[in-house]
C-alpha cells in the first residue's frame, strides 16, 4: 500500500496519552512516513481545518465533532481516545451543595466544548430550571480570574483550572462521570478525513494500534508517563497526572461492544451513536444547528472498520 | 490630477461607482459559489446570507433578535470611541507639546498600544470583572491608544510659525491648547480617529469574548464554533457594514469641520 | 548720519546689545551667521525702521526681539527685563500673515481680545473699526483662504492693532499692498502711533516708505548682518507722502540712504549685473 | 509650550525620566504582587516573569527556543509590514488623488478594515492553508488596510499651491505622486504608518492562532490555555517592548526623513 | 492712453476674452465676484503688468491663464487654444514662494528640468548659474526653511526661469527683495526676455516697476475686477531705472497711472462694497 508523504494530526495541546507517542515518535516509525503535527486552540478551529483539508486525522471532543458532521463535513469517527470522567467537573462554592442549588447563581463554562454539553446534562439530571441559572461563556483562563473576583459562583470545566478554583474556595458537586449512568457521555475521539481514511486506511489502523501501545504505556508506569507528557508540553506536572487519570480508556477491543462504538451492525444502537444524537438535539435545542440539519442516525458516520482491523491484526 | 475637482461629472457619479463595484463583486461571489469552485460550508453565497439574515431578523440568534444584536455592539462601541476621543486627544495633544509628559507616559502608550488585547482579557477580568464594563474597556483601551499616539504625532507638524502667531496674541497654555493646537491639528486628528474607530470596532470582537451573550462579534465566535458559516458570514457583513458607515459618519464630519483642509 | 557704535541711553524701551546669532544648517557643512554683534536700541514710542539686502538678518532681529529666538551672544532687553518668550506686549506683522484658517475674518482680529478675556461688547466696536480701516468691511465672515494676498496680510495688520500693544514688530508689513491701499495703512500706522504712543520696529525694503514713516533709519549689512548705519529722520506733525520729498534734506536723506543700500545689496549677490543666456 | 525646544536639559533627559517611570510602574506591580493583592495566577511579579525568561531562554518554551519565539514573529511581522507599506502607500495615494478610484475600492478597504481579522481566519485557512502564507496575510491585510485609508486622507491636506506649482512645471501623472504627493504626504504618512504597525503587530496572535507551533502569540495563547501565566506574561512584555521598539524605530526614521517637518 | 475695450489682435498668444469669475464663500451668504467681464490679450514676447488695488482679482486672472481655475463666462486661450489645465509652457511665480521643504535650493532649481528627463550635465550648469544670478551661491544644500522670505522667493524665481518656459505669469514676485536686489532682478527679467522672447504677465503693486518692465500696462478696477485702463509704454533698448523718469512722457504717465490706481484703491479701501446676491 501506497504511504502518504506526510501525515497530518490535529492535536489540542493538552495532556493526552497519545502525546507519548508525539513525545517519543512512535507515530512516524509506525507509519513508515513523517507526521505534521497540527495544533489546534478549539473545536471550532478543528472544523475549519477539516473543511479545508489540512487536516487528516484529529483528537477532539464529542460536540464539536457532532457539529461539524450535522454541518456535512465529509468526515468519519473511528474510535473513543478517552473518555472523560473526572477531568472535567462542575466546581462551585462552598454554600453550594448541589446542582439543583445553582438556581440563582452564575455559572461559566467554555463554549462549545464538552464541559457545556456536560453541564447542560447535568441540569437535566438534577432537574434544574435553565431559566433560573444565569450562564455566561468563559475561556478556562478567564473564568479562574472571574471567579477569584466572585463574579460566578460554579464553573463546568477541566483542569488545571478545576484545580485551581478549589484552590480559591472552590468545591466538586459533580464530575462527568456521574453523569453516565443517566446515560450522557463525553468523549474525546479520533476523526478521519474519510476521503484520506479511504486512500490510506492503514495509516488509521496503525494510528489506532499505536494509541492502545501508548495506554498501555502509561498504563504500566502512570507517573513517568505524565513526566514526559508535562515535559514535552511545558505544562505543570500535578495538572497533568490529574487530566490523564481523570479519562478513561476502553481498549480498542472494548470499543467494538455497543457499550461504545459497536462492530458496524449494532453501532446504531452503540453509546456513541446514541450519544451524538443527543448532544445533536442539544445544539438544536440552544439553537446552534438547526433541527432539519439532523441526520436520522449517526451511524453511518461512525466507521468501525479500521477498529476492527486494528484488534484483528493485533 | 482631480483632487479638489469636485464638479465634474454629477453628484452621484461617486456612490453610484460604489454600488457598481460592490455589485459586481457580490455576483462574483454568487457565481463561485453557484459554480461550486467553494463548498457551502466555507463561503455560503450572498443569498444564502440573505436567506439567513432574514431567518434571523424574524426569529433572532440565540433569543436575541438580530437588531439587538447590531444595536447592543454598537452602544458598546461607540459608548468606547466618544470616551477615547475625548481623553485620548487631550492626552495625546498634552505628550505632543511637552517633553516631559512625552517622556513620562509615551512607553506606556507604545508598549500596550501594539499589544494584543486578546491577551489581556484575563487582567481585565480580574480588574473589572465579566460586566458591560470590561467589555468598554477593551474597546475603549485599543481606541484610546491609538488616538492618544496619533495626537501627539499630530502636534509635531504644526508650523511653528502658527504657534509664534498665536504667542504673541497672549494666549496662556490652555488656550494654546484648546484654540490653536487643537484646532491646527484636526485634520491629523481625523485621520487618527478614523484609524482608531477601526482598531476599536476591530476589538469588540475580542471585548465580546468575555462573557457575552448578545453582540455582532460574540454572534460570529459563537457561530464559529458550530460552524455555522451562515451566520459568520452574516456577522462579518454586518460588522463590515456598520463599520464602513462609522467611517463614513467621521468623514462627512471632517467635511464639516474642517473646510480649509488642503486649502491653507 | 550718525556711526553705527550707539550707546542705547538709559530710557531705551528696546535694547539689543552685541548680539551674535548662528544657524546650523541640516545638509550644509558651514553654520550661518546670521547676525554678527548687533547692537541697537528703541526709545519708548520711537518708530525705527530697518533697512538692508534680502538675507542680512532682519527678521531675526526681529525673532530676537519678539522672543522666539534666543542669542549664542549678548542680550535683548524690553523695559530692563531680558527677553524670555513671546508675549502679548510685544505684538508682531509677520512678513507672511499667518491668519487662522479655521477662523472667518472678524473671529481672526478679534483673537487676542477673546483670549485675554475682553466682553464682546468692548471688543466688537473695536473691530468693526480697525476692519473698516483696514478696508475689509463686508469681509467679517470670510474664511482666510477666500481672501487675496493683500487682504490677507490687512485682517494680520488689523490683529496685531486691536491689542494696542507696547511695542509692534512689523516684518514687511506692506509688501503685498497696492500704493495706494499702503499709503493708507502708512498713515494708520503713524495715526495709530501718534494716538497710542506705541514703539514700532519696522522692517522694510522701502526706503520712500522708511523715511516717510521713521523716526530713525538703521541699515544693515550684508550677511552677516551689522548695523551699518543710521539716519535720524526730523519728525514732523503731520507728514505728507507726496510732498516728502520736496524737503531737500529728506531728498538728501534718501539718496544717502539709496547708496548705502544699493553698496550691501550688490556685496551680498555678488552677480549684480547677469549675463544674458 | 516647549514643543521644538530640544535644548533645555540635557539630550539624558528624556530617556531618564522614561526609564524612571517603567522603574516606577515595576515597583509598584513588584509590590502589589508581594503584598498579596492580586494572586500570583493572575498576574506574576516582575521577579516571577524574569526567571520564566531566564528559564525559557535556557530550555525554550514547548521544544522552540524563547529567542526564535520573538525571531519567528518578528519576521513574520515585519515582511507583512513592508510589504504592506510598500503596497499601501501607493494605492492610498492614487485613492486620494483619482476620485474614480476612491468610488472603486473604498467601499471595499472601509469594509475591510473594521472587521476582526479573527473572523476571517476560517476563510484565510480556506483559500491560502495553514502555513506561513496565511499567517503572513492576516498581519499583512490588517497593516495595509490601515496604511491605505491613512496614506488617501493624508492626501487631502496637501496645500493646493503646492500641487499648482508642481503641476506648472510640468510633472506628469506619475511624478506629480512620486516627487510631491509622496513627500508632501510623508509627515502624515509616518503617523498612518506608526497606527498601522500597531494595529499589525495586534493581530500578530490572530495570526499565529492559525496552526502555529511557534512565535510569541502562539505561545501566549497556547499557554493561557494551560495557565501559565508566567509565561503568558513574558510574552506579553516581549510583545509590548518589540512593539515599543518598532515605533522608536519608526519615529527615528521619521526624523531623519522628514527634517522640515513643522517648520515650514 | 487707450481705452479698455480692445480687440486682440489676430497673432495674440493670449486672449482672455469676457470672463466672469465668481467664488462662493463657505461662511458667508453672497458669493463674491471677482472678475466682472475681463478681457485682455498679450502679443507674442510682450510684457504686460497688471496694476490694481488689493483684492481686485489680478492673482485671479493669473490663475486664469495659468488654467488653475475655470472661468464660469468667457474664453481663455493660449496660441488660440482653450486653456483646460496647467502646463509647463506657462511658468508660475507665486506671490508666495511654494518652494518643496524636502529639496535643498540646488534640487528646488532643477525642479523642472530633472521631472523633464534632462539630463543634469546639460541643467547643471544652468543651475549654477541662475542661482549666481539671484545672488544664491553657496546656498545650494541649504533646505528651504533655512532661508531667508527675499532668498525663497529668488529660489522660485530661478526656478520659473530654468524653464525657458514660453509664458510667464509673475505674482508680485519681487515684492518680498530690497530696492537694489529687485532692481538685479528687474534686469535680470529684462535681460531674459530680450534673449528668449518670453510673453510675461506681470502682476505688481509697484508703478515705476511696471513702468520700467512693461510693454503695455494694464490697470483693474476695484473688486470685481474690469480692465480699467491701458497704458503703453515705448520699448526702449535699454532701459536706465535711475534716469526712467527723467524722460517727461514717462513722468507723465507715472502720474496718470498713480491718479487711475489711487483712484479705484480709494474705491476699494475706505467702504468696499460687498455685492449682495
Ligand atoms: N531656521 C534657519 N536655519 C538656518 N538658517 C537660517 C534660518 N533662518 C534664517 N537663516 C539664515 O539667516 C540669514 C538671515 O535671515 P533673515 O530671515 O533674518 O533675513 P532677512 O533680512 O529677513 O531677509 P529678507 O529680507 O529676505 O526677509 C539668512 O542668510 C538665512 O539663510
Ligand atoms: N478661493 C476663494 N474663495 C472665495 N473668494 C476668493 C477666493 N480667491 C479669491 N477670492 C476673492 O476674489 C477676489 C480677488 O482675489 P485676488 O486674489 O485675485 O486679488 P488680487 O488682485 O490678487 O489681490 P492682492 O493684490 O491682494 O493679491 C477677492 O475679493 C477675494 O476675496
Ligand atoms: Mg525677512
Ligand atoms: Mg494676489
Amino acid at each position: 500500500e501506497e504511504v502518504p508523504e506526510v501525515v497530518r494530526l490535529g492535536y489540542a495541546g493538552g495532556p493526552r496519552v497519545w502525546m507519548l507517542g508525539k513525545a517519543d515518535g512512535s507515530f512516524e516509525k509506525a507509519f513508515g512516513t513523517s507526521v505534521k503535527w497540527i495544533p489546534f486552540a478549539s473545536g471550532a478551529d478543528v472544523l475549519t481545518l477539516l473543511a479545508a483539508k489540512e487536516l487528516d486525522i484529529v483528537r477532539f471532543g464529542s460536540s464539536p465533532a457532532t457539529a461539524g458532521i450535522i454541518r456535512k463535513l465529509p468526515v468519519e469517527v473511528v474510535a473513543v481516545s478517552g473518555v472523560i470522567a473526572t477531568s472535567e467537573r462542575l466546581i462551585a462554592r462552598q454554600e453550594i451543595a448541589s446542582v439543583k442549588q445553582l438556581e440563582g447563581k452564575t455559572v461559566a463554562y467554555p463554549a462549545n466544548s464538552t464541559a457545556h454539553y456536560a453541564l447542560q446534562a447535568a441540569f437535566k439530571v438534577h432537574k434544574v430550571d435553565v431559566a433560573k441559572v444565569k450562564q455566561v461563556t468563559l475561556k478556562p483562563a478567564e473564568l479562574v480570574a472571574a471567579w477569584s473576583r466572585g463574579d460566578i459562583d460554579a464553573a463546568y470545566v477541566w483542569g488545571p483550572f478545576t484545580q485551581q478554583l478549589e484552590a480559591q474556595g472552590g468545591k466538586e458537586i459533580l464530575a462527568s462521570r456521574d453523569l453516565q449512568k443517566d446515560g450522557y457521555y463525553v468523549w474525546n475521539n479520533y476523526v478521519v478525513r474519510t476521503e484520506f481514511a479511504k486512500k490510506y486506511p492503514q495509516i488509521v489502523v496503525k494510528l489506532l494500534q499505536v494509541h492502545q501501545q501508548k495506554v498501555d504505556q502509561y498504563k504500566a508506569d502512570p507517573e513517568d508517563s505524565a513526566k514526559i507528557i508535562a515535559a514535552h508540553l511545558n505544562v505543570d506536572l500535578d495538572a497533568t497526572r490529574s487530566t490523564l487519570a481523570g479519562l478513561e480508556y476502553p481498549s480498542l477491543a472494548e470499543q467494538l461492544t455497543p457499550r461504545w462504538v459497536g462492530d458496524g451492525a449494532t453501532t446504531p444502537d452503540s453509546t456513541i451513536a446514541r450519544g451524538m444524537a443527543d448532544t445533536a438535539a442539544f445544539l438544536a435545542e440552544i439553537g446552534e444547528v438547526r433541527k432539519a440539519d439532523i441526520p436520522p442516525s449517526f451511524a453511518p458516520f461512525i466507521n468501525t472498520t479500521y477498529l476492527r482491523q486494528a484488534v484483528g491484526q493485533k | 490630477m482631480t483632487r479638489t475637482d469636485g464638479t465634474r461629472g454629477s453628484a452621484l457619479r461617486r456612490p453610484l461607482l460604489s454600488l457598481a463595484a460592490t455589485a459586481a463583486v457580490l455576483a462574483v461571489w454568487q457565481a463561485s459559489g453557484a459554480l461550486g469552485w467553494i463548498g457551502p460550508n466555507l463561503l455560503p453565497t450572498p443569498t444564502e446570507v440573505l436567506t439567513t439574515a432574514l431567518e434571523l431578523a424574524e426569529t433572532g440568534y440565540r433569543q436575541v433578535p438580530l437588531w439587538e444584536h447590531v444595536a447592543v455592539s454598537l452602544a458598546r462601541a461607540v459608548a468606547a470611541f466618544l470616551v477615547a476621543i475625548a481623553t485620548g486627544v487631550p492626552l495625546g495633544l498634552v505628550m505632543g507639546i511637552s517633553p516631559t509628559a512625552s517622556a513620562l507616559l509615551d512607553p506606556f502608550v507604545q508598549f500596550l498600544r501594539p499589544l494584543p488585547k486578546l491577551a489581556l482579557i484575563p487582567l481585565v477580568i480580574v480588574w473589572f470583572g465579566i460586566g458591560e464594563f470590561s467589555k468598554f474597556f477593551l474597546i475603549y483601551l485599543a481606541t484610546f491608544l491609538s488616538v492618544v499616539a496619533g495626537a501627539a504625532a499630530a502636534v509635531a507638524s504644526v508650523g511653528r510659525d502658527r504657534l509664534r502667531a498665536a504667542e504673541v496674541l497672549g494666549v496662556n497654555r490652555w488656550q494654546m491648547f484648546r484654540h490653536v493646537l487643537l484646532p491646527s491639528t484636526l485634520p491629523d486628528l481625523f485621520t487618527s480617529v478614523r484609524l482608531a474607530i477601526g482598531i476599536g470596532w476591530t476589538t469588540l470582537i475580542a471585548a465580546e469574548m468575555v462573557a457575552a451573550s448578545s453582540g455582532l462579534g460574540w454572534m460570529v465566535v459563537n457561530a464559529g464554533a458550530y460552524l455555522r458559516t451562515d451566520v459568520v458570514l452574516l456577522g462579518i457583513v454586518l460588522l463590515g457594514l456598520f463599520g464602513y458607515l462609522l467611517d463614513l459618519a467621521v468623514v462627512g464630519l471632517r467635511k464639516r469641520v474642517v473646510p480649509w483642509m488642503g486649502r491653507e | 548720519m550718525d556711526g553705527p557704535g550707539v550707546i542705547a541711553p538709559p530710557h531705551a524701551k528696546i535694547r539689543v546689545e552685541g548680539v551674535v546669532k548662528t544657524y546650523a544648517a541640516d545638509r550644509a557643512v558651514a553654520r550661518t551667521t546670521a547676525l554678527q554683534d548687533v547692537s541697537l536700541h528703541l526709545g519708548e514710542g520711537e518708530l525705527v525702521c530697518l533697512l538692508g539686502p534680502s538675507g542680512c538678518g532682519k527678521s531675526t532681529v526681529l525673532n530676537l526681539i519678539a522672543g522666539f529666538e534666543r542669542p549664542e551672544f549678548g542680550a535683548v532687553t524690553v523695559d530692563g527685563r531680558p527677553v524670555e518668550r513671546p508675549g502679548p506686549d510685544r505684538a508682531v506683522v509677520f512678513q507672511q500673515p499667518q491668519l487662522f484658517p479655521w477662523l472667518n475674518v472678524l473671529d481672526n482680529v478679534t483673537f487676542g481680545p477673546r483670549m485675554a478675556g475682553v466682553p464682546a461688547a468692548r471688543y466688537r466696536e473695536d473691530a468693526a473699526r480697525y476692519l473698516r480701516l483696514v478696508g475689509l468691511t463686508g469681509f467679517e465672515r470670510h474664511a482666510p483662504y477666500e481672501l487675496s494676498g493683500g487682504m490677507r496680510q490687512r485682517v494680520a495688520l488689523a490683529r496685531a492693532w486691536i491689542a494696542n500693544p507696547a511695542v509692534l514688530l512689523m516684518d514687511e508689513p506692506f509688501a503685498a499692498l497696492d500704493a495706494q491701499t499702503r499709503l493708507t495703512m502708512q498713515e494708520l500706522l503713524l495715526d495709530l502711533r501718534r494716538a497710542t504712543g506705541t514703539t514700532i520696529l519696522f522692517v522694510t525694503h522701502d526706503i520712500d516708505e522708511a523715511l516717510f514713516l521713521a523716526d530713525r533709519v538703521l541699515v544693515m549689512t550684508a550677511r552677516p548682518g551689522r548695523i551699518k548705519a543710521e539716519v535720524a529722520v526730523p519728525r514732523a506733525a503731520v507728514r505728507d507722502f507726496d510732498s516728502l520729498f520736496d524737503d531737500p534734506a529728506m531728498a538728501q536723506r534718501r539718496h544717502d540712504l539709496v547708496a548705502l543700500v544699493r553698496e550691501e545689496a550688490r556685496k551680498a549677490a555678488p552677480q549684480p549685473h547677469p549675463e544674458t543666456p
